[in-house]
């Protein structure tokens, strides 16, 4: 270690923010572009299984409340880009690695919502599990993101509320909604727990990251801590977590639960989960349709700019 | 009465199927901060429904609910002018039909801050508010975009081509109209005209568009419940919850 | 024969919304005869829906009847496959899938001559004319389309690429399979594949189109009622009228 | 008039059939080809009005009816193109003529089907009208035009039938349905009137048409015939027709009756009816995006056709 990395470490273990001007490790860097980028994109395509749903919501209110919810996570992409600007990366270069399959975004938006229910697991489970992986992220050691975290966070544990909400009306409803809101729990239970990653042991740049305090946990203890919560809510919704190995441990002090199909995992990673063509195509194509629209402002603002240029020259 | 209700039901009918047209874009927007405008436009119109028909239904006093209006209605029932019926197609179209709504409904909600009726005037006052931002926003767009590229001010051309037939009909005064009108509650569409069209003729001036020459009043009817064909497709996809499990709660 | 019934509705789902899809094409069609051969097309899958349908109903002797079956039931008891749900998106597609499906269609129904159901047996009789007729013309077009020009070449290629991972849901048993091959009713699925695998193989050959390297059986689920996102679409607007005013006879 | 002519004329008269490779004036010619071509456009143009329930209709059986139907119009627009084909005019060229809004289709599928009971009122009015029109032309001097119409006469029939089956069951249905068939009948009745076109009197190339039996009947004829004919058909259903001015007239022996607005139905023509511009996009639409399905298919039978003769030669 030099001793610039030396210094750079201690102040991370000293607990003091890193700022954008400072001299950081390239591969500090390096992997924060990697992970705030990974999770702008997630927020960007996360609009895509929800905005399924807005034009069937159920109500008015409903409806609204889902709006809301897709806008927050847009506004969270915006938050994360700005976050991975001040690492000199702009938002176009991220937006053309998501496009061109280079950067990667949360597997679980591949997979679809079927049901109206889908809206009360993907708040319930899937903010759910994000939050359990933000919250600690609010203490990173990178000044800007953990700005941005603490701001998202606030909003995201809403959503988790309201998904809730969600799955306590469909539960509690008739027998056809309580069979959709356990289909529903079925399909997202274990893609819920994939989203804390493999486990650790398996985990290539976890220590690194763990050091740097980009990281703030491993994979199995926040999986652990999200089944630990999880569990209590489900039976309070009279839903039964499709688990048959799952129960609670008094030694431990922690439910047993089983692990996911990592090779499922995998599949969805490599390409194969059941949206992955249509979601990345799905942003592609807003993409290349919106180009004129781009293209269309910028050249307002070039002429705008040049016609104040010859007045204020007029004007001297 | 009929009348009030029938007046109301067309308020909250425009925004609904303007907020779900708008909301079609959600995730597909052309840049980040318009998914984000769009979509936040989608949710104040449909608060503005809720709003309407939740009027609507308390002045109906038949059990009805705004979201009974809202998801149990046909489209024969339906009192919507067909502008803002019409497919998204690009942004230009959504764009321009949004600036031709939204310079209609900044001038329908200011006067009804005059209405005779307070708990309309009150909905005016809390729906001016974000629709003042609504038009400043899609006049300034309709503008950038007009005069941006050569591709930008044709496509926002061809959008004003062939919306304009469908905008006169926000003009267009029947007998609900006359005895709302005579009631109080809200001026005669034809009244608002004159500013509708000073705005209009501004932005299109500013953003180097051709006002088009023919009548701007060749499709009506959405106000007395005549649609084009693409109300029943927005409606089956809106309603297919409420009509699948009925008495279900949400 | 709750496996039966299922089963049946496997078959009657697959025809109803394949047929659905291809009749989107109405009046869109890219040259008249084929127009009509689309029109055809869907009017015999509608047909063979009336008999599998009807037979399920009788079968489950609960009161419902196939229209019921079709137009009350919500995407999770709809037991189609993947494959027949996918949008239209360009006659590529929509020929590529219905060749895909169309030579499992025929040694599917070819098999259930041979079924121990008698009523079975009938139905795959009827429906194999059409059926068979069906299959040459799509074998035919991919042939023509794929050995056409180069851009006709490349449609089919990106058709038959998107669809690929589809296609295996066809030959993947469960219990409901077991159970019906058990009783004699039905083949179990992966007994066609060999036969489904020598006609795609020889009419991919002569089109001169690549048969993709990657798994065939990604997507899987339809049958357990387990769908694609289009499905709440389709239904949505195919089930409309019966939704919005129930128990009227039309 | 030429001798030519007149021997032509004659052999009208006499009511002989005049047959492709045979002589024919011009204006016979062209007259024919306008009106057989405007006859095929509307068949495919009226597929879409039609085409837009299919996929929302009620019951399978009414979904199979309607498909027959509609395909049935794709066959009548076959019929004809190749009737004109006989008179030098290639199906390719009349479709450019349509798509460049050269030639017209009949306005009535300008209107909206805005209900299922449109269903039924475009078999019942419609279709009714269309047969008025068609009947008389089984007569007409052109052969191939004749046989068409002989072929289509009997299938339009049927539609009609059908058509008339569904406004039954809307018009004893429940409220709801019978106010559809009630609404449906006020949108179709005066564009069906209208179907006939304007009065003779207003009518440019009647007199000569009629001579040459190219048209047998007089608008004004066949239009009170419609109505002779429909409104005791519409009393049958208990539904109103939207004419306060309707009744009876002993001494003509015929219903007297409102003429439709003929303002309308030329704003109609100019192409200011409720959906002109998404017909005639959908139809250019259609035709754009099968370019290359149909040079697909072409090059394929050039390669066939070259392969063949390839093959034929080296076999010699």
């Amino acid at each position: 270690m030099s001793p610039e990395e030396r210094a750079f470490q201690e102040r991370i273990d000293r607990g003091e923010k890193i700022e954008p001007k400072e001299w950081m490790p390239d591969g500090y860097r390096k992997t924060l572009v990697r992970q705030i980028g990974q999770h702008a994109h997630s927020e960007i395509v996360g609009q895509l299984p929800e905005g399924n749903w807005i034009t069937r919501a159920p109500t008015l209110e409903r409806k609204a409340i889902l709006l809301a919810k897709v806008q927050d996570e847009a506004g969270h992409g915006l938050y994360l880009y700005s976050a991975a600007e001040t690492l000199g990366v702009s938002r176009d270069e991220l937006t053309g690695k998501l496009l061109s399959g280079k950067m990667k975004y949360s597997s679980i938006f591949n997979y679809p919502t079927l049901t109206w229910a889908d809206m009360g697991a993907v708040g319930w489970l899937v903010d759910g599990a994000a939050i359990m992986n933000q919250v600690p992220l609010q203490r990173t050691s990178y000044g800007p993101y953990s700005r941005a975290m603490i701001r998202i966070c606030k909003e995201e544990s809403f959503h988790q509320r309201q998904g809730y909400a969600i799955m306590m009306k469909m539960a509690r409803g008739t027998p056809e909604q309580k069979e959709m809101a356990q289909d529903a729990l079925n399909r997202f239970w274990y893609p819920a727990l994939m989203m804390f990653g493999p486990s650790d042991k398996d985990s290539v740049h976890s220590a690194q990251s763990m050091a740097w305090k980009i990281k703030m946990n491993t994979n199995d203890e926040l999986r652990q801590k999200f089944v630990d919560e999880t569990v209590p809510q489900a039976e309070y919704l009279g839903l039964t977590v499709p688990d048959e190995t799952l129960r609670w441990n008094d030694a431990r002090g922690h439910y047993d639960f089983a692990q996911p199909d990592w090779d499922e995992f995998f599949e969805v990673l490599k390409g194969n989960g059941p949206c992955n063509r249509e979601r990345l195509e799905a942003r592609r194509e807003a993409w290349e349709r919106g180009a004129w629209f781009r293209d269309g402002l910028n050249a307002y603002a070039d002429k705008a700019a040049a016609r104040r240029a010859s007045a204020s020259i007029a004007a001297e | 009465k009929p009348a009030f209700f029938d007046w109301l039901c067309r308020m909250g009918d425009n925004t609904a199927i303007l907020g779900h047209r708008i909301s079609e874009w959600c995730g597909h927007g052309p840049v980040l901060e318009e998914d984000i405008a769009l979509a936040n436009t989608a949710l104040d119109l449909i608060g503005h429904t809720q709003m309407w028909l939740g009027l609507a239904a308390e002045v109906e006093d038949a059990g009805r609910t705004a979201d009974d209006l809202a998801f149990l209605r046909d489209a024969m029932k339906y009192r919507n002018v067909q502008l803002v019926e019409l497919p998204n197609r690009d942004m230009a179209h959504t764009l321009m039909r949004e600036f031709l709504f939204d310079a209609w409904h900044v001038e329908m909600l200011t006067a009804l801050l005059q209405s005779g009726s307070p708990r309309v005037a009150e909905i005016a006052a809390k729906a001016l508010k974000e629709v003042g931002y609504h038009v400043e926003r899609s006049s300034d767009l309709v503008v950038r975009l007009g005069d941006g590229t050569d591709e930008s001010h044709a496509r926002m051309q061809d959008a004003l081509d062939r919306l304009w037939p469908y905008a006169g009909e926000l003009f267009l005064g029947d007998g609900v109209d006359a005895a709302v009108a005579k009631a109080g509650i809200a001026p005669a569409p034809g009244d608002l005209r004159a500013a509708w069209e000073r705005t209009v003729d501004a932005v299109l001036d500013e953003a180097t568009l051709r006002k088009p020459e023919g009548r701007f009043d060749v499709h009506r009817g959405g106000k007395q419940g005549r649609h084009t064909e693409h109300l029943g497709f927005i409606l089956a996809e809106m309603q297919f919850l409420q009509r699948a499990y009925p008495g279900a709660s949400w």
